[in-house]
Protein backbone atom coordinates (compact mmCIF):
# COMPACT_ATOMS: atom_id res chain seq x y z
CA UNK A 1 0.00 0.00 0.00
CA UNK A 2 1.48 3.41 -0.92
CA UNK A 3 -0.16 5.45 1.82
CA UNK A 4 0.05 4.53 5.00
CA UNK A 5 -1.71 7.21 8.13
CA UNK A 6 -1.16 5.88 11.80
CA UNK A 7 0.08 7.16 15.05
CA UNK A 8 2.73 4.87 15.63
CA UNK A 9 6.38 5.53 14.17
CA UNK A 10 7.79 4.57 10.61
CA UNK A 11 11.44 2.99 10.55
CA UNK A 12 12.20 5.03 7.22
CA UNK A 13 15.52 3.11 6.44
CA UNK A 14 13.06 -0.08 6.40
CA UNK A 15 11.06 1.90 3.48
CA UNK A 16 13.79 2.99 1.61
CA UNK A 17 15.35 -0.20 1.38
CA UNK A 18 11.85 -2.17 0.84
CA UNK A 19 11.58 0.32 -2.58
CA UNK A 20 15.20 -0.04 -3.60
CA UNK A 21 15.52 -3.94 -3.55
CA UNK A 22 11.57 -4.63 -5.06
CA UNK A 23 12.93 -3.96 -8.57
CA UNK A 24 16.60 -4.80 -9.46
CA UNK A 25 16.22 -2.37 -12.20
CA UNK A 26 15.88 0.60 -9.56
CA UNK A 27 19.10 3.16 -9.31
CA UNK A 28 17.48 6.09 -7.26
CA UNK A 29 15.43 6.18 -4.32
CA UNK A 30 15.03 10.01 -3.34
CA UNK A 31 13.37 10.10 0.40
CA UNK A 32 11.95 12.68 2.31
CA UNK A 33 11.68 13.07 6.87
CA UNK A 34 9.85 15.71 7.94
CA UNK A 35 9.73 15.94 11.95
CA UNK A 36 8.32 18.18 14.98
CA UNK A 37 10.98 20.92 15.75
CA UNK A 38 11.64 22.13 18.81
CA UNK A 39 10.60 25.63 18.03
CA UNK A 40 8.15 27.41 15.50
CA UNK A 41 7.52 31.40 14.81
CA UNK A 42 9.43 32.03 17.60
CA UNK A 43 7.91 30.09 20.20
CA UNK A 44 9.18 26.84 22.34
CA UNK A 45 7.23 24.02 20.80
CA UNK A 46 6.52 20.91 23.48
CA UNK A 47 4.64 19.06 21.60
CA UNK A 48 1.67 18.91 18.43
CA UNK A 49 -1.52 17.23 17.97
CA UNK A 50 -2.06 16.04 14.25
CA UNK A 51 -5.59 15.92 13.03
CA UNK A 52 -6.49 14.33 9.56
CA UNK A 53 -9.90 13.74 7.51
CA UNK A 54 -10.12 9.66 7.86
CA UNK A 55 -11.37 8.67 4.32
CA UNK A 56 -10.41 11.85 2.65
CA UNK A 57 -6.86 12.25 3.81
CA UNK A 58 -6.39 8.76 2.37
CA UNK A 59 -7.43 9.60 -0.89
CA UNK A 60 -6.14 12.95 -1.38
CA UNK A 61 -2.74 11.47 -1.11
CA UNK A 62 -3.41 8.14 -3.22
CA UNK A 63 -4.63 10.72 -5.52
CA UNK A 64 -1.34 13.18 -5.60
CA UNK A 65 1.01 9.82 -5.67
CA UNK A 66 -0.74 8.88 -8.97
CA UNK A 67 -0.44 12.64 -10.31
CA UNK A 68 3.59 12.21 -9.37
CA UNK A 69 3.65 8.56 -11.35
CA UNK A 70 1.85 10.01 -13.96
CA UNK A 71 4.25 12.78 -14.86
CA UNK A 72 7.50 10.93 -14.03
CA UNK A 73 8.80 7.88 -14.91
CA UNK A 74 9.48 6.27 -11.53
CA UNK A 75 8.85 2.39 -9.90
CA UNK A 76 7.11 3.02 -6.66
CA UNK A 77 6.33 5.86 -4.07
CA UNK A 78 5.25 5.19 -0.04
CA UNK A 79 3.89 7.95 1.97
CA UNK A 80 3.52 7.45 4.98
CA UNK A 81 2.08 10.76 7.77
CA UNK A 82 1.85 10.05 11.03
CA UNK A 83 -1.45 11.43 12.96
CA UNK A 84 -2.25 12.02 17.01
CA UNK A 85 0.35 13.80 19.20
CA UNK A 86 3.95 14.05 18.86
CA UNK A 87 6.61 15.43 20.64
CA UNK A 88 9.87 17.46 19.62
CA UNK A 89 11.93 15.24 17.27
CA UNK A 90 9.30 12.80 16.64
CA UNK A 91 9.29 12.01 13.03
CA UNK A 92 6.02 13.46 11.07
CA UNK A 93 6.11 11.77 7.66
CA UNK A 94 8.36 10.15 5.21
CA UNK A 95 8.00 9.74 1.67
CA UNK A 96 10.11 7.42 -0.78
CA UNK A 97 10.30 7.41 -4.58
CA UNK A 98 11.95 4.85 -6.00
CA UNK A 99 13.20 4.82 -10.03
CA UNK A 100 15.88 4.21 -13.13
CA UNK A 101 16.93 7.93 -12.73
CA UNK A 102 17.62 10.42 -10.10
CA UNK A 103 15.98 13.03 -11.64
CA UNK A 104 12.88 11.86 -11.74
CA UNK A 105 12.73 10.51 -8.37
CA UNK A 106 13.82 13.60 -6.74
CA UNK A 107 11.58 15.89 -8.52
CA UNK A 108 8.32 13.26 -7.71
CA UNK A 109 9.26 12.74 -4.26
CA UNK A 110 9.50 16.99 -3.56
CA UNK A 111 6.44 17.27 -5.58
CA UNK A 112 4.55 14.98 -3.34
CA UNK A 113 5.95 16.78 -0.55
CA UNK A 114 4.40 19.74 -1.53
CA UNK A 115 1.15 19.01 -2.69
CA UNK A 116 1.00 16.80 0.54
CA UNK A 117 1.47 20.54 2.46
CA UNK A 118 -1.17 21.94 0.50
CA UNK A 119 -3.72 19.43 -0.65
CA UNK A 120 -4.16 16.71 2.08
CA UNK A 121 -6.03 17.16 4.92
CA UNK A 122 -4.02 17.47 7.96
CA UNK A 123 -4.24 19.95 10.53
CA UNK A 124 -1.45 20.86 13.45
CA UNK A 125 -2.40 22.02 16.79
CA UNK A 126 1.07 22.95 18.60
CA UNK A 127 1.69 23.42 22.52
CA UNK A 128 3.90 26.31 22.68
CA UNK A 129 5.13 28.48 25.83
CA UNK A 130 2.57 30.89 25.02
CA UNK A 131 -0.25 28.20 25.52
CA UNK A 132 -1.31 25.93 22.37
CA UNK A 133 -2.29 27.07 18.67
CA UNK A 134 -3.46 25.97 15.17
CA UNK A 135 -0.59 26.50 13.16
CA UNK A 136 -1.36 28.59 10.10
CA UNK A 137 -0.75 27.40 6.57
CA UNK A 138 2.63 29.38 4.78
CA UNK A 139 2.02 30.66 1.90
CA UNK A 140 5.62 29.67 0.97
CA UNK A 141 3.86 26.32 1.19
CA UNK A 142 1.39 27.46 -1.87
CA UNK A 143 4.36 29.16 -4.26
CA UNK A 144 5.91 25.74 -3.89
CA UNK A 145 3.29 23.69 -5.15
CA UNK A 146 2.59 26.30 -8.01
CA UNK A 147 5.95 26.31 -9.05
CA UNK A 148 5.31 22.21 -10.44
CA UNK A 149 2.30 24.04 -13.16
CA UNK A 150 5.20 25.61 -14.98
CA UNK A 151 8.63 23.04 -14.54
CA UNK A 152 8.76 20.55 -16.82
CA UNK B 1 -31.98 18.11 1.02
CA UNK B 2 -30.05 15.63 3.91
CA UNK B 3 -26.21 16.55 4.49
CA UNK B 4 -24.01 15.98 6.63
CA UNK B 5 -21.78 18.03 7.47
CA UNK B 6 -17.64 17.40 9.04
CA UNK B 7 -16.11 20.89 10.46
CA UNK B 8 -12.03 20.13 11.24
CA UNK B 9 -9.08 21.59 13.09
CA UNK B 10 -9.78 25.24 14.23
CA UNK B 11 -12.78 25.55 13.01
CA UNK B 12 -14.26 22.38 14.56
CA UNK B 13 -13.26 23.96 17.98
CA UNK B 14 -14.14 27.40 17.21
CA UNK B 15 -17.76 26.04 16.29
CA UNK B 16 -17.95 23.51 18.93
CA UNK B 17 -19.13 21.21 16.73
CA UNK B 18 -17.29 17.89 14.81
CA UNK B 19 -20.29 16.67 12.81
CA UNK B 20 -23.89 17.59 12.17
CA UNK B 21 -26.51 15.91 9.90
CA UNK B 22 -29.44 19.10 8.39
CA UNK B 23 -31.93 19.91 5.96
CA UNK B 24 -31.38 22.75 3.73
CA UNK B 25 -33.88 24.05 0.88
CA UNK B 26 -33.32 22.71 -2.61
CA UNK B 27 -32.24 26.46 -3.52
CA UNK B 28 -29.20 25.81 -0.93
CA UNK B 29 -27.31 23.90 -3.78
CA UNK B 30 -23.29 24.81 -3.85
CA UNK B 31 -20.87 25.47 -1.38
CA UNK B 32 -21.39 29.13 -1.35
CA UNK B 33 -25.14 28.96 -0.39
CA UNK B 34 -24.21 26.27 2.28
CA UNK B 35 -21.77 29.06 3.83
CA UNK B 36 -24.20 31.51 3.71
CA UNK B 37 -27.20 29.41 5.04
CA UNK B 38 -24.70 28.71 7.67
CA UNK B 39 -23.38 31.82 8.32
CA UNK B 40 -27.30 33.33 9.09
CA UNK B 41 -27.10 30.61 12.29
CA UNK B 42 -25.27 34.16 13.08
CA UNK B 43 -22.63 34.64 15.99
CA UNK B 44 -19.22 32.38 15.90
CA UNK B 45 -21.12 30.58 12.77
CA UNK B 46 -21.61 34.30 11.24
CA UNK B 47 -18.04 35.21 12.01
CA UNK B 48 -16.72 31.63 10.45
CA UNK B 49 -18.95 31.70 7.26
CA UNK B 50 -18.87 35.12 6.40
CA UNK B 51 -15.90 35.06 4.22
CA UNK B 52 -13.14 36.40 6.50
CA UNK B 53 -11.50 33.83 7.46
CA UNK B 54 -9.77 31.36 4.90
CA UNK B 55 -11.50 27.81 4.36
CA UNK B 56 -11.70 24.96 2.42
CA UNK B 57 -14.76 22.90 1.50
CA UNK B 58 -14.73 19.29 0.16
CA UNK B 59 -17.46 17.24 -1.24
CA UNK B 60 -17.55 13.95 -0.70
CA UNK B 61 -14.23 13.82 0.27
CA UNK B 62 -12.72 15.74 -3.02
CA UNK B 63 -11.65 19.60 -2.23
CA UNK B 64 -13.72 21.90 -4.15
CA UNK B 65 -14.25 25.54 -5.21
CA UNK B 66 -16.86 26.95 -3.87
CA UNK B 67 -19.20 26.94 -6.80
CA UNK B 68 -19.17 23.54 -6.37
CA UNK B 69 -22.59 21.85 -5.87
CA UNK B 70 -24.21 18.41 -4.13
CA UNK B 71 -26.91 16.60 -4.14
CA UNK B 72 -29.07 15.17 -1.24
CA UNK B 73 -27.25 12.51 0.88
CA UNK B 74 -24.00 13.79 0.15
CA UNK B 75 -21.12 14.48 2.93
CA UNK B 76 -19.29 18.07 2.67
CA UNK B 77 -16.89 18.84 5.09
CA UNK B 78 -15.60 22.33 5.80
CA UNK B 79 -11.67 22.76 7.37
CA UNK B 80 -8.76 25.62 7.50
CA UNK B 81 -6.26 25.66 5.19
CA UNK B 82 -4.44 22.53 5.40
CA UNK B 83 -0.95 21.93 7.67
CA UNK B 84 0.37 18.78 7.19
CA UNK B 85 3.76 17.27 6.33
CA UNK C 1 32.76 13.45 9.29
CA UNK C 2 30.90 14.61 6.20
CA UNK C 3 32.31 12.91 3.72
CA UNK C 4 33.54 8.75 3.75
CA UNK C 5 34.91 6.73 0.89
CA UNK C 6 34.21 3.01 1.73
CA UNK C 7 34.15 -0.16 0.34
CA UNK C 8 31.68 -1.37 3.40
CA UNK C 9 28.06 -0.97 3.10
CA UNK C 10 26.03 2.16 5.05
CA UNK C 11 22.81 1.94 6.88
CA UNK C 12 20.89 4.76 5.39
CA UNK C 13 18.58 4.99 8.07
CA UNK C 14 20.74 4.98 10.45
CA UNK C 15 22.20 8.16 8.98
CA UNK C 16 18.91 10.13 8.59
CA UNK C 17 18.26 9.67 12.57
CA UNK C 18 21.64 10.94 13.17
CA UNK C 19 21.14 14.01 11.02
CA UNK C 20 17.69 14.67 12.60
CA UNK C 21 17.99 13.97 15.96
CA UNK C 22 21.45 16.29 15.79
CA UNK C 23 19.71 19.41 16.41
CA UNK C 24 15.77 19.59 17.79
CA UNK C 25 14.84 22.82 15.36
CA UNK C 26 15.76 20.69 12.14
CA UNK C 27 12.39 20.20 10.59
CA UNK C 28 12.97 18.21 7.19
CA UNK C 29 15.57 15.40 6.15
CA UNK C 30 16.07 14.82 2.10
CA UNK C 31 18.26 11.56 1.18
CA UNK C 32 19.46 10.16 -1.33
CA UNK C 33 20.45 6.27 -2.46
CA UNK C 34 21.68 4.82 -5.82
CA UNK C 35 21.98 1.08 -6.11
CA UNK C 36 23.87 -1.02 -8.85
CA UNK C 37 20.93 -2.24 -11.25
CA UNK C 38 21.20 -5.51 -12.54
CA UNK C 39 20.58 -3.91 -16.12
CA UNK C 40 22.59 -0.70 -17.84
CA UNK C 41 22.27 0.51 -21.23
CA UNK C 42 21.15 -2.61 -22.56
CA UNK C 43 23.27 -5.33 -20.94
CA UNK C 44 22.72 -7.95 -18.13
CA UNK C 45 25.19 -6.31 -15.08
CA UNK C 46 26.27 -8.99 -12.99
CA UNK C 47 28.50 -6.53 -11.21
CA UNK C 48 30.86 -3.41 -11.00
CA UNK C 49 34.06 -2.40 -9.64
CA UNK C 50 34.16 1.29 -8.35
CA UNK C 51 38.02 2.54 -8.80
CA UNK C 52 38.47 6.13 -7.14
CA UNK C 53 41.26 9.02 -6.32
CA UNK C 54 42.78 8.71 -2.90
CA UNK C 55 42.97 12.33 -1.67
CA UNK C 56 41.37 13.96 -4.65
CA UNK C 57 37.81 12.67 -4.62
CA UNK C 58 37.54 13.10 -0.60
CA UNK C 59 38.60 16.78 -1.21
CA UNK C 60 35.98 16.78 -3.84
CA UNK C 61 33.19 15.66 -2.24
CA UNK C 62 34.17 17.91 1.23
CA UNK C 63 34.39 21.18 -1.71
CA UNK C 64 30.63 19.73 -3.38
CA UNK C 65 29.24 19.87 -0.04
CA UNK C 66 30.92 22.98 1.12
CA UNK C 67 29.39 24.66 -2.11
CA UNK C 68 26.24 23.38 -0.69
CA UNK C 69 26.38 24.69 2.23
CA UNK C 70 27.46 28.18 1.49
CA UNK C 71 24.70 28.23 -1.25
CA UNK C 72 21.29 26.99 0.89
CA UNK C 73 20.58 27.22 4.43
CA UNK C 74 21.07 23.63 5.89
CA UNK C 75 22.07 22.08 9.29
CA UNK C 76 24.32 19.03 8.24
CA UNK C 77 25.39 17.20 4.88
CA UNK C 78 26.78 13.65 4.96
CA UNK C 79 28.13 11.64 1.72
CA UNK C 80 29.25 8.46 1.79
CA UNK C 81 29.84 6.57 -1.23
CA UNK C 82 31.29 3.05 -1.67
CA UNK C 83 34.17 1.69 -3.73
CA UNK C 84 35.64 -1.76 -5.11
CA UNK C 85 33.75 -4.28 -6.15
CA UNK C 86 29.86 -4.05 -5.63
CA UNK C 87 26.93 -6.58 -6.90
CA UNK C 88 23.36 -5.59 -8.29
CA UNK C 89 20.79 -4.38 -5.75
CA UNK C 90 24.05 -3.18 -3.46
CA UNK C 91 23.77 0.22 -2.37
CA UNK C 92 26.71 2.80 -4.16
CA UNK C 93 26.24 6.22 -2.77
CA UNK C 94 23.56 8.16 -0.04
CA UNK C 95 23.53 11.52 0.47
CA UNK C 96 21.47 13.07 3.56
CA UNK C 97 21.38 16.81 4.18
CA UNK C 98 19.40 18.30 7.39
CA UNK C 99 17.58 22.07 7.62
CA UNK C 100 14.66 23.59 9.11
CA UNK C 101 13.02 23.71 5.39
CA UNK C 102 12.46 20.78 2.86
CA UNK C 103 12.78 23.03 -0.09
CA UNK C 104 16.66 23.86 0.83
CA UNK C 105 16.96 20.35 2.05
CA UNK C 106 15.75 19.07 -1.24
CA UNK C 107 17.90 21.60 -3.49
CA UNK C 108 21.40 20.65 -1.39
CA UNK C 109 20.77 17.28 -1.60
CA UNK C 110 20.21 17.03 -5.31
CA UNK C 111 22.77 19.88 -6.15
CA UNK C 112 25.55 17.40 -4.10
CA UNK C 113 24.19 14.42 -6.56
CA UNK C 114 24.27 16.20 -9.57
CA UNK C 115 27.95 18.06 -9.10
CA UNK C 116 29.05 14.52 -7.67
CA UNK C 117 28.56 12.85 -10.66
CA UNK C 118 30.39 14.74 -12.60
CA UNK C 119 32.89 15.95 -10.36
CA UNK C 120 34.53 13.71 -7.89
CA UNK C 121 36.75 11.39 -9.48
CA UNK C 122 34.71 7.69 -9.41
CA UNK C 123 34.56 5.17 -12.20
CA UNK C 124 33.02 2.15 -12.88
CA UNK C 125 33.64 -0.82 -14.99
CA UNK C 126 31.01 -3.09 -15.21
CA UNK C 127 30.81 -6.92 -15.77
CA UNK C 128 28.24 -7.74 -18.18
CA UNK C 129 27.09 -10.42 -20.50
CA UNK C 130 28.89 -8.76 -23.10
CA UNK C 131 32.26 -8.41 -21.26
CA UNK C 132 33.61 -6.06 -18.68
CA UNK C 133 33.48 -2.64 -19.95
CA UNK C 134 34.14 1.09 -18.45
CA UNK C 135 31.22 2.87 -18.29
CA UNK C 136 30.53 5.97 -20.33
CA UNK C 137 29.82 9.72 -18.60
CA UNK C 138 26.64 10.72 -19.67
CA UNK C 139 25.80 14.31 -20.98
CA UNK C 140 22.58 14.68 -19.07
CA UNK C 141 24.91 14.62 -15.76
CA UNK C 142 26.65 17.53 -17.23
CA UNK C 143 22.94 19.22 -18.07
CA UNK C 144 21.67 18.20 -14.51
CA UNK C 145 24.77 20.08 -13.36
CA UNK C 146 24.42 22.84 -15.56
CA UNK C 147 21.13 23.73 -14.53
CA UNK C 148 22.35 24.93 -11.06
CA UNK C 149 24.01 27.99 -12.57
CA UNK C 150 20.95 29.77 -13.52
CA UNK C 151 18.41 28.44 -10.88
CA UNK C 152 18.39 30.49 -8.21
CA UNK D 1 60.98 19.62 -13.54
CA UNK D 2 60.31 16.69 -11.66
CA UNK D 3 56.40 15.43 -11.62
CA UNK D 4 54.43 12.59 -10.43
CA UNK D 5 51.67 11.18 -12.81
CA UNK D 6 49.02 9.30 -12.37
CA UNK D 7 46.86 7.80 -14.38
CA UNK D 8 42.95 6.20 -14.00
CA UNK D 9 40.38 3.78 -14.78
CA UNK D 10 40.16 2.89 -18.29
CA UNK D 11 43.16 5.59 -19.58
CA UNK D 12 45.25 3.33 -16.77
CA UNK D 13 44.31 0.18 -18.48
CA UNK D 14 45.40 1.04 -21.88
CA UNK D 15 48.32 2.63 -20.63
CA UNK D 16 49.42 -0.38 -18.82
CA UNK D 17 50.86 2.57 -15.91
CA UNK D 18 49.09 3.66 -13.12
CA UNK D 19 51.88 6.00 -11.77
CA UNK D 20 55.06 7.04 -12.86
CA UNK D 21 57.70 10.04 -12.18
CA UNK D 22 58.97 11.78 -15.05
CA UNK D 23 61.24 14.94 -15.37
CA UNK D 24 60.08 17.32 -18.41
CA UNK D 25 61.80 20.00 -19.95
CA UNK D 26 60.83 23.48 -18.29
CA UNK D 27 58.68 24.60 -21.13
CA UNK D 28 56.77 21.76 -20.40
CA UNK D 29 54.46 23.83 -18.39
CA UNK D 30 50.73 23.12 -18.36
CA UNK D 31 48.53 20.33 -19.41
CA UNK D 32 48.35 20.97 -22.60
CA UNK D 33 52.26 20.75 -23.20
CA UNK D 34 52.06 17.85 -20.57
CA UNK D 35 49.92 15.54 -22.94
CA UNK D 36 51.61 16.62 -25.97
CA UNK D 37 54.97 15.27 -24.76
CA UNK D 38 52.93 12.27 -23.42
CA UNK D 39 51.54 11.86 -26.65
CA UNK D 40 55.11 12.18 -28.64
CA UNK D 41 56.11 8.49 -26.18
CA UNK D 42 53.80 7.16 -29.24
CA UNK D 43 51.72 4.34 -30.03
CA UNK D 44 49.08 4.13 -27.23
CA UNK D 45 50.21 7.38 -25.78
CA UNK D 46 49.71 9.06 -28.66
CA UNK D 47 46.48 7.69 -28.99
CA UNK D 48 45.04 8.61 -25.84
CA UNK D 49 46.52 11.54 -25.39
CA UNK D 50 46.32 13.35 -29.14
CA UNK D 51 43.01 14.82 -27.85
CA UNK D 52 40.32 12.48 -29.69
CA UNK D 53 39.41 10.84 -26.25
CA UNK D 54 37.70 13.09 -23.60
CA UNK D 55 40.18 13.74 -20.53
CA UNK D 56 40.70 15.36 -17.37
CA UNK D 57 43.01 16.30 -15.49
CA UNK D 58 43.97 17.80 -12.23
CA UNK D 59 47.31 18.96 -10.44
CA UNK D 60 47.43 18.65 -6.74
CA UNK D 61 44.46 16.56 -6.61
CA UNK D 62 42.30 19.68 -8.09
CA UNK D 63 40.37 19.41 -11.15
CA UNK D 64 41.92 22.06 -13.92
CA UNK D 65 41.37 23.51 -17.26
CA UNK D 66 44.36 22.06 -19.92
CA UNK D 67 45.68 25.86 -19.78
CA UNK D 68 46.59 25.32 -16.14
CA UNK D 69 50.34 25.27 -14.90
CA UNK D 70 52.16 23.00 -12.40
CA UNK D 71 55.13 23.33 -10.52
CA UNK D 72 57.99 20.63 -10.01
CA UNK D 73 57.17 18.52 -7.63
CA UNK D 74 53.34 18.07 -8.43
CA UNK D 75 51.26 15.70 -8.41
CA UNK D 76 49.44 15.39 -11.72
CA UNK D 77 46.48 13.06 -12.53
CA UNK D 78 44.75 12.37 -16.04
CA UNK D 79 41.50 10.35 -16.47
CA UNK D 80 38.13 9.99 -18.21
CA UNK D 81 35.41 11.60 -17.37
CA UNK D 82 34.17 10.65 -14.04
CA UNK D 83 31.35 8.44 -13.63
CA UNK D 84 30.47 7.82 -9.84
CA UNK D 85 27.26 7.97 -7.96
Amino acid sequence: MAVRIQHEDFDAGAEIARLRLARPDTGAVAAFVGQVRDINDGASVSGMTLEYYPGMTEKALEAIVEQARARWDIYDAVVIHRIGELKPLEQIVLVVVSGTHRGEAFAACEFIMDYLKTEAPFWKKETTTEGARWVDARSSDDQAKLRWNTEN
Amino acid sequence: MNLRILYFARLREALGVAKEEISVADGVADIQALMAWLAARGGVWQQEFAGCRPLRAAVNQELVANSANFKTGDEIAFFPPVTGG
